[in-house]
């Protein structure tokens, strides 16, 4: 089965809004994607007919509320290869996930000196929670470069992990596309002795996953990019792991039982879920999961493929090196998410004339402000291409930038 | 659409009024183990002594909860007491297998084959008349509370004794 | 302007459902509130009209949800009288705002021997996070006790405060519905020299709110509880003394600059956002606030009294002693919450029973189990009314509970 | 609907394209100040040099960003280049005020009364082309990150240096 976009792009409600009076062409799922009727309508009748806190109610609907938001956790465990729902603990999206990795399991597990790899393509998000975990306990942070084809430099690895107690790297790069090959980083790393975690917020939603052949320990991904709701996302960890791990923020639903003096916390995953959680917003996720399953993903991957060639061949046909393309050039190591640089036209500019054709693509750091430095520039553009988009889209893109070529003429 | 009858029987509702095997006993030598639900605030609490021949000579229990954490230990500790180990844990399993042929639906995790197998050949007696709760997912927990804390007794019992 | 039950349920799509055959008569807003049509229309709207993520998007899409966002930050803060938005930190609920306190004020701020002083009736949200701290850092924990009529027994308050670097605790419990007097509480803690942190949770979604006119340091409220989402709460604090706090979780849209050796946090309030926020949930969160002030938080007020009072009497005189009631008889010093036990039936008993007639209550610790200790039982029944009550949800209350009565008399 | 020539004004345009005042000065004497919008990652370097008589003596930029963010950077130094310091935080307020005053209707704070007194009785000449970019609120940060700087950096010129 191949995608049918045709389709596909009815189930989504947002593409009958006009933009400027032109028809929405959405470039900017890496950013978030755009969400399906039926899982607007999954929240809508949890709110509208079932309502009610989860968890601690004995009634009806709130049997009811829990039921749907557990068993949504069981379809975003099957989704990504979990063994085991208790493994998928809930958070607000894949920052607070990584967080929680740095707040739990590298407090309770580092000391001063202790090296953490990462790589220079990183998001914030598998940055920054490092950078004050450094300022507090005085870990060391390691680069892995990147090579002159925007993939990782692993000429040196060894050296890196060398004494390393956690490698955390992206599965897919927001801003490159690029795929980093994760099962054999993860054994290099558990060869050293260190534990990985995997920025998986880009790779979930468009790739197949699973979490148990990659090996890794921790991964880490958001629903708003995966067709789902804002305000939920999941960390997936092997239960030995999350058992051995302090809880994080503490709470209601977290404990087993609370004393003056102290207190024992709940069984997995909620151990690590204080207070009432998104659930709602989980069963949205849920709802988001069983309608790309629906269409595979397997087809949604050959999908996207195929529109980011014919993107990439596109863009080079019209404007040759006028447009520079900050990413791999082979469709095998890349997802569908392309930066790019006109000269002498900033990226801002460049999003607002496209917007005027409504195409909506994303202008800035891409919250990858260390791979900018290391690139020499200040912000790119960026299309990204999912399940909903076509070749059209791409030809709309091209056309959009050509507009934007004469705009800034001289 | 269940009815209160089926949570509710007779026998379940006996139970919680008049407890079998209520009362503490001197520890040691008996274990003492206490269970909590987190989600509700029942609490189990169990004094466990098992002699040297590996048999559960005396039980008695204690704690505070709804008709059915208290039902279900009151029978709990009726069906054990007096029994070997090895017996005790074979019905652990097979309480459980009752109860968790849902729970394990809901986790999505397995079909529920190997429960059967953990049901076969016990006699549960009046323990079937818990077998109702299964409609009612949220009191599972409750049923539940006094096998998982026997079975942590047990454990511990077993342990060797650390003097302090 | 009285407040009108009968056009207010229609606005709640809930109530047009029944449970067993019986109308919902939903006593557990305590919990967590229904949510009105307009709410989730807003969000709704969000999602099929102009979903984009926020804050990094020069298109038009994007733009419209990033004010729809902020207006809905401007109005939330607006509603408890904060003098400007960018003190209003959006979290996933009033648990995450209290754990931020605790994980990046207190962590800068405390050190061993500290005291803090909570009170016995805090719910485990304002409980767990300082066992937390106490377990790593070695505060000490002080509580207020309670007096025989279910209030805060402050004849040795003095005392408590001596030293203490911080007064945590609830505006109004969630157990025995207690009002605890904020302005005086907090003037006394700053004489001594502690900060102030309201547990706002009960309520903000109940009585008119105006956090400079209470003078604490912090304030912590759930949206879920107050007719908006799940997924979203906020925590207020001046901005001085959040400029002064070190950042929570670390990743995009909280930093201004990343560096390989470092980072630089954004401004205000975004600072303690990390990764995307839950936006469109946010959008709900105003539609509520706006929903709310609509009808007026002095009738909101006016209206529960009201009900609360019928309700507390006609319990009395269908069970007396029969019935225990935890919680202050006096209405000028209680919510909502009634919090109550019949002699030998177990509140889960209850609740199941209840659940038969179309009646949702409460049965538990409420996640106060020192509460629970203290008053020497494991669990209470609770009901909690809220504008969509009425003194009809009452009497059905009490006919329910004659069936209970009946259902395990002998 | 605004259109895009609401935004990008021919004198904007041109001083996009062609900076004045682009460069550097030697540090110290002049003082060397950096902006950041976090949002986009744009980016404003000011060297400037602020002599005894109170007066931006010279001034140079750098730095990259859009068209917005460079125009408004090189429209400030020609403005404020030769001005003394009062003069040019007079600048600094009215040309915010001009920007504010759609911001702070966002942010719910004000009705921007205040801020019509700002830019009371202040020529911005040039400057008022920048108008526009009202209409996309989301460019606001990048017309006045160049003025924020500006800012900063005469705070910092006029406290005491304290030699390392
Ligand atoms: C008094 C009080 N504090 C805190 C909370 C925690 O709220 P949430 O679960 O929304 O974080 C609640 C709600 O259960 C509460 O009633
Ligand atoms: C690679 C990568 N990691 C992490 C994130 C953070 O995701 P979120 O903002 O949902 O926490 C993103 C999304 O921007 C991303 O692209």
């Amino acid at each position: 089965m191949s995608v049918d976009v045709e389709r596909i792009k009815k189930d989504f409600p947002i593409f009958e809004r006009e933009v400027h009076g032109k028809r929405l062409v959405y470039l900017d799922s890496a950013a978030s994607s755009q969400k399906p009727a039926v899982v607007l309508d999954a929240m809508d009748g949890v709110y509208r007919d079932h309502y009610a806190n989860v968890h601690r109610g004995v009634y009806t609907i709130a049997e009811e509320a829990t039921q749907a938001y557990e068993g949504a956790r069981a379809k975003v465990a099957k989704f990504v290869g979990a063994p085991s729902s208790s493994e998928i603990v809930f958070t607000r999206n894949a920052t607070e996930s990584i967080n929680l990795v740095a707040y739990s399991w590298a407090r309770a597990n580092l000391k001063a000196g202790d090296p953490i790899v990462l790589t220079q393509l990183e998001h914030h998000a598998n940055v920054v929670p490092w950078h004050i975990l450094a300022a507090e306990r005085g870990v060391e942070l390691r680069w892995i470069p990147l090579t002159a084809d925007y993939r990782l430099d692993l000429s040196h690895l060894d050296e890196l992990l060398d004494g390393a107690k956690l490698l955390a790297f992206s599965a897919m790069s927001n801003v490159l596309g690029t795929i980093t090959d994760v099962a054999p980083l993860t054994q290099a790393a558990h060869a050293a002795g260190a534990k990985v975690l995997v920025d998986a917020c880009q790779w979930v939603p468009h790739e197949p996953t699973d979490v148990k052949e990659w090996g890794a320990d921790f991964v880490a991904f958001s629903a708003h990019k995966m067709l789902g709701p804002t305000g939920i996302g999941a960390l997936w960890a092997p239960a030995e792991l999350l058992d051995a791990m302090p809880p994080f923020m503490g709470g209601g639903d977290m404990i087993r039982d609370v004393r003056l003096d102290g207190f024992t916390p709940n069984d997995l995953p909620w151990k690590f879920e204080a207070g009432t959680p998104a659930f709602v917003e989980g069963v949205g996720f849920g709802a988001a999961v069983d309608y790309l399953e629906a269409i595979g993903m397997d087809n949604v991957r050959a999908h996207e493929r195929a529109v980011t060639t014919y993107a990439l061949d596109a863009l080079h046909d019209r404007f040759g090196d006028r447009l520079t393309i900050y990413g791999p050039a082979d469709i095998d190591v890349r997802g569908s998410a392309i930066s790019f640089a006109f000269e002498g036209i900033h990226a801002h500019d460049v999003s607002q004339v496209l917007d005027e054709d409504g195409i909506c693509v994303r202008a800035g750091h891409h919250c990858a402000k260390p791979l900018m430095r290391l690139l020499g520039i200040s912000a790119t553009s960026r299309a990204s291409f999912y399940l909903y988009n076509d070749t059209d889209d791409a030809d709309a893109l091209v056309d959009g930038l050509t507009h934007v070529e004469q705009f800034f003429a001289l | 659409m269940p009815g209160l009858e089926d949570l509710y029987r007779e026998i379940i509702l006996d139970h919680y009024r008049s407890p079998r095997n209520k009362g503490e006993l001197a520890v040691p030598p008996a274990h003492k183990v206490e269970g909590f639900n987190p989600l509700c605030g029942d609490e189990v609490v169990l004094y466990l002594e098992v002699n040297a021949d590996g048999v559960v000579e005396d039980l008695k229990i204690n704690g505070q909860g709804c008709s059915i954490s208290q039902a279900s230990t009151s029978m709990m500790s009726a069906a054990v007491k007096g029994k070997p180990v090895a017996e005790a844990r074979k019905l652990i399993r097979a309480f459980k297998a009752l109860m968790s042929i849902h729970e394990s639906k809901l986790d999505g995790e397995s079909d529920g084959s190997d429960l059967a197998a953990d049901l076969e050949g016990v006699k549960l007696g009046d323990l079937e008349a818990l077998q109702g709760v299964v409609k009612f997912p949220v009191r599972i927990k409750c049923a539940t509370l006094a096998w998982n804390t026997l079975s942590q007794g047990l454990d511990e019992s077993e342990e060797p004794v650390i003097s302090a």
